[in-house]
């Protein structure tokens, strides 16, 4: 039964797990004196006969040490996330030598753009393909990311990865896959009312069994990219 | 009562400095100035009115310092928002 | 523009005034707090149903819906809510229960119930003005609910309407909806501005000779920071909500890429207020809790002051952390950073006041009362809710949980196991004074127990299915492999929602039956200090026969000396032995 | 404190002469002011919006004055700014208990702001039959957005303006009753300060 993270299949999936592992066991800390505290006062200080409330308005000391506590681990929180943070969605920390792809979003469907055989974007040997992600195992990508209509929001749960695409934006997003396999994406930002079944995959090859599929294309690429340039979306239908 | 302690400011000349204001405004645009010349001065003198209106109009300079800090109060705030809206567009 | 209403003399002992203007259009500050709460019970009660809706299809996904035959075709053809009606019941959820649930329930009925009463005064600052926030509260109510009923069906682009999904009915095929959706907020706003302003003016310019500012009860200061919080953040959205309303109307392109517009201003806009908003409805709940609890472990609040600087500081902070709602937005990842930091500030008073509460109970005497219960239920709820923020903070693990049912449990931890329970404490600690009945303590617990285990039962498992990845306001979780077999984890959800919402019966029929045949409260059943304690209940109009005088701050329990545990705040303290005060 | 006894029996905010309250500003008029801090952040969100679309982004503007008439404007700022003037004699009116005076300035007040709202249904009649539209582009949208909802501000400050009149004609500020007008004159000088603003950043820049 999975019942909690899909296995990771990123570079960058393991630190976003650890943050979080870490996370978690702090507050699961906190969390569980805090309430053992609660429950503790609760029994030993419930009404009973013979013994009164002290009045205590406070104490200085105490206030100060927790608030100290919580603001020096807050803030340590707060610097071990953001180089991460840079690194996933700074474009100007990402791989100079990545492949980039172009991926439009429009109601319910993922539009990739691949360079060709070539490795460009944006001249003839380009080719489309839907809702499909097609990348090599441990080469970094960059994927492109605008939207046609409304906006969306790539998620690839098994990658950690999550990207809104906004209509007149252009949004980059790198990726580096590290595990072969086919992973499901969605979307993950409300975007119409067939929001439910925006659902893609990627599928992440060995670079031999890539080529083989780069060659396939060949033939179905022409034919797969005007069937999904300007097809009109079915507007409004689920 | 609270606002008749003070003298009463001189409207009138208050009136003639915001004619002039105006007048000064217009002509700044149509002489010609180097662009960002002449938005520093637009806005300076935008809230040169502004703040003669709300000190002698309103009669901010006569109130308790309390007051001031209430009407105070949003501007850092809307300060906040353009800026940091504006900042966020340039994005990645 | 000039306020000027009739004077309402204080010292009435006869009230000779009729019906319509004692009942109906009246102006006193109690009457419409008690019109508040039934209005925002009935808006509870909707929001609560369409969660029903909601968990149904959630659980049982494609099923016929039990009753859903009897909904027309369109909606949910032979009994399945379509993908349409889901996204609605989504949409309508959340907008039902944040704007015409639970912020009138802290605000119109607690700010306008409370203040008045617990700072000596005889009425609000401007009680016509007051009048009129309820009474445009009716109009905005109508036009939302109306906008389930019009054709092309309410709003679906989620009770944060991002454009342009909303401003662009080709995108959903919704027109009137959303536009009667942007219409009612406006008016909501107006409604709320003009109860802001009377809450702030009130508090500062009325109160009683003696209650200074560090002697209001942590409630009043709640509530009137939350009326700060409100007149800097309500016009924001409304002028957001006015130009999506363009977009719609008048063809302006505000948030359309095609001219120029940014889809990403509305967001920036809409969270500039929806940031603060979490805080107008989470401070007064933070302050009736801690009146309650004080008044439950018998002790005065743990660090008064800084109760109250913890307030402050929040308020102020509310409004730089906006960007956190955004992260992976598209925003400048460096802003994005900023806002990173100030979030994560933003979670140091909260634990102040979660730590001082603690330090209340320390050494007490606690008395276990359904209000105290539902006091301490949002104490416990609301550290989690605080913790799991915390998550959402960090911004590389919020780019994993962001957009899943992870946000959704938190939402609801601090919505309902936080502001709900303290309504709920709320309600059954001043309902003595608001209508002159005790309402049953049995049932009371009896509700307390069912709603505090499956309200843990429904929302807690969430956690686990964002987690797992599963995203919010889909239709269908089974369209996708890796979510299958999270499946059961719905199904266990969707039946303890069906009974947290059963459970809320009890406490219909507590109040229904209270108010029926009740028992006749004492004028201060619960021994506590503050201010309404002092007059009859239910108050008469004007509320206090003299102005009263104030001797001290409002937690003055078990102090040593005194011939009671607890000194109400009218009269002096005890001649204390030296060291003391 | 002792003042709270006053404001005790006057809770109605009708303005009686001692209803100051802890921080010594009249009841009425701090409600005015907290009323105006919210419509400060109103304003906030329209005109911000418009210096985020215009500056923020790359977003195509056209030169405003190509499109607006700036002299008649300019005028038309300085009609509003003079009726500012006649709104603050007429207080200063109201604190001599000149009601002569005070029924004069208020007049000529009312006759300011409702010139204002004239010039500028003028203006947009205008620029429509020019083709300039809400639906226009950012510019139009701004625009009307903007100048609209001060202008609709005008407009309920001068129905509201007309309603103080026929008060003051009835005697209803004689005997130093002038809060009511000091609250409106607040609100009348606070729409003329945004239109400064508005002027100088819709019109000018």
């Amino acid at each position: 039964m999975h019942w909690w993270f899909p296995g990771n299949a990123s570079s960058v999936g393991g630190k976003v797990d650890s943050l979080f592992y870490v996370i978690l066991y702090i507050t699961g800390a906190v969390f569980v004196l805090v309430e053992a505290t609660l429950l503790v006062f609760l029994v030993r200080y419930r009404r009973k006969s013979g013994r009164t409330a002290e009045h205590v308005e406070g104490s200085t000391r105490a206030e100060i040490i927790w608030t100290a506590i919580p603001a020096v681990i807050l803030v340590t929180l707060a610097l071990v996330s953001q180089p991460l943070w840079s690194k996933i969605k700074d474009s100007d920390t990402y791989p100079r030598n990545a492949v980039h792809v172009g991926l439009e979003a429009k109601q319910f469907e993922w539009h990739f753009t691949y360079p060709g055989p070539d490795g460009k974007l944006g001249d003839d040997d380009d080719f489309m393909k839907k809702d499909t992600l097609h990348l090599v195992v441990d080469r970094d990508y960059v994927l492109e990311m605008t939207a046609r209509d409304v906006v969306h929001s790539l998620f690839i749960p098994a990658f950690r990865l999550k990207q809104d695409l906004v209509p007149g934006m252009d949004i980059r997003m790198w990726i580096k896959p590290t595990r072969t396999g086919t992973f499901e994406m969605a979307c993950s930002e409300l975007c119409g009312l067939g929001h439910y079944r925006m659902r893609g995959v990627v599928v992440v090859h060995t670079p031999q069994d890539y080529a083989a599929w780069l060659v396939s294309q060949g033939a179905a690429s022409a034919a797969d990219s005007a069937a999904a340039g300007l097809t009109p979306s079915g507007k409004g239908a689920p | 009562m609270e606002a008749t302690e003070h003298k009463a400011p001189n409207y009138i000349a208050v009136w003639a400095a915001l004619a002039v204001l105006t007048v000064v405004e217009v002509a700044v645009v149509y002489l010609h100035l180097p662009r960002r010349l002449m938005v520093i001065s637009l806005v300076f003198l935008a809230l040169w009115k502004a703040m003669l209106v709300a000190l002698y109009f309103m009669h901010l300079r006569f109130e308790p310092k309390r007051l001031l800090y209430v009407v105070l109060a949003p501007l850092p705030l809307a300060v906040i928002l353009v800026v940091g809206v504006m900042h966020g567009f340039r994005g990645p | 523009m000039t306020a000027a209403g009739t004077a309402v003399p204080a010292h009435t002992h006869v009230d000779d005034r009729p019906f319509i203007r004692k009942y109906v259009f009246s102006t006193d500050h109690k009457i419409i707090g008690i019109q508040f709460l039934f209005l925002s019970l009935f808006f509870l009660l909707v929001g609560g149903l369409l969660a029903m809706g909601i968990r149904w299809q959630l659980g049982f996904p494609g099923q016929a819906m039990p009753l859903g035959g009897w909904l027309p075709e369109g909606v949910a053809p032979g009994g399945v809510v379509s993908p349409k009606t889901y996204i609605g019941l989504v949409t309508m959820h959340g907008t039902f229960m944040i704007f015409f649930a639970v912020m009138p329930l802290l605000v119109g009925v607690f700010a306008n119930y409370l203040i008045p009463l617990k700072i000596g005064a005889p009425d609000m600052a401007f009680p016509r003005l007051n009048m009129w926030s309820f009474w445009l509260m009716i109009p905005s109510g109508l036009l939302m609910t109306a906008s389930l009923f019009v054709l092309g069906g309410s709003s679906v682009a989620g009770w944060t309407v991002y454009a342009p999904l909303s401003n662009t009915p080709d995108y959903t095929g919704v027109h009137l909806g959303q536009q009667l959706w942007c219409l009612s907020i406006v008016i909501f706003g107006l409604s709320s501005l003009l109860g802001s302003v009377n809450y702030i003016t009130t508090v500062i310019n009325l109160r009683a000779p003696g209650m200074t500012w560090f002697r209001l009860p942590l409630s009043v200061w709640a509530l009137f920071i939350t009326a700060v919080l409100a007149i800097l953040a309500v016009p924001v959205l409304a002028g957001a909500v006015i130009m999506l309303f363009f977009d719609q109307t008048i063809g302006t392109h505000f948030y359309l890429p095609a001219s120029g517009g940014q889809p990403l201003m509305w967001q920036h806009l809409f969270w500039f207020f929806g940031h603060p908003e979490v805080y107008i409805l989470i401070l007064p709940a933070m302050g009736i809790v801690s009146d309650i609890i004080a008044n439950g472990a018998r002790k005065p609040i743990f660090g008064y002051v800084s109760m109250v600087w913890a307030m402050i500081g929040i308020a102020f902070l509310g409004f730089i952390v906006w960007g956190h709602h955004m992260f992976q937005s598209g925003m400048n990842p460096t802003l994005a950073s900023a806002f990173m930091v100030s979030t994560i500030v933003i979670a140091v008073p909260s634990a102040i006041k979660v730590f001082n509460w603690l330090g209340t109970l320390w050494r007490g005497s606690i008395h276990f009362t359904t209000p105290m219960l539902n006091a301490l239920a949002f104490v416990s709820m609301f550290i989690i809710g605080g913790l799991s923020g915390i998550f959402m903070a960090s911004t590389p693990v919020d780019m994993y949980i962001h957009g899943t049912y992870f946000i959704v449990a938190h939402i609801h931890y601090v919505l309902f196991g936080g502001s709900l329970f303290a309504i709920y404490a709320g309600i059954y600690f001043w309902f003595p004074k608001m209508f002159g009945k005790q309402l049953d303590e049995r049932l009371g617990k009896v509700h307390f127990a069912l709603t505090f285990v499956f309200y843990n039962l429904t929302f807690f498992p969430m956690h686990i299915l964002g987690l797992g990845g599963e995203m919010r306001r889909i239709y269908d979780p089974t369209v996708y492999d890796y979510l299958k077999p999270m499946q059961p984890i719905n199904v266990f959800i969707t039946v303890s929602a069906f009974l947290l919402f059963a459970s809320q019966i009890v406490m219909a029929w507590n109040i229904v039956r209270t108010l029926a045949r009740g028992k006749k409260a004492d004028v201060n059943p619960w021994h506590d200090c503050g201010l309404e304690w002092t007059v009859p209940s239910p108050p008469p109009h004007g509320n206090f026969e003299t102005t009263p005088t104030v001797y001290h701050g409002p937690y003055e329990f078990s102090v040593p000396g005194a011939p009671a545990d607890y000194v109400p705040v009218n009269q002096p303290l005890p001649a204390v032995p030296e060291g003391r005060r | 404190m002792t003042a709270h006894a006053a404001t005790h029996g006057m809770a109605g905010g009708a303005g009686g002469e001692h209803a100051q309250g802890a921080v010594g500003v009249h009841t009425q008029k701090l409600g005015m002011w907290v009323f105006l801090v919210s419509e400060v952040m109103f304003f906030t969100a329209l005109i911000g919006s418009y210096i985020i679309l215009r500056w923020g982004t790359n977003a195509e503007w056209p030169e405003p004055r190509t499109v607006l008439a700036i002299p008649i404007t300019a005028a038309n700022t300085f009609i509003l700014i003079c009726s500012s003037v006649s709104m603050v004699k007429a207080y200063a009116a109201a604190v001599r208990d000149d009601q002569p005076g005070l029924k004069k300035w208020l007049l000529l007040t009312v006759l300011g702001g409702a010139t204002f709202v004239s010039v500028q249904a003028f203006e947009y009649h205008h620029l429509v039959e020019k083709g300039f539209l809400p639906s226009s582009g950012l510019f139009g949208a701004s625009f009307y957005t903007m100048t609209g909802f001060h202008g609709f501000h005008v407009t309920c400050g001068v129905l509201s303006m007309i309603w103080v009149t026929i008060r003051a004609f009835r005697g209803k500020y004689a005997g130093g009753r002038f809060h009511g007008i000091e609250t409106i004159g607040l609100y009348w000088h606070f729409v003329d300060l945004v239109w400064i603003i508005l002027f100088t950043i819709v019109y000018l820049i």
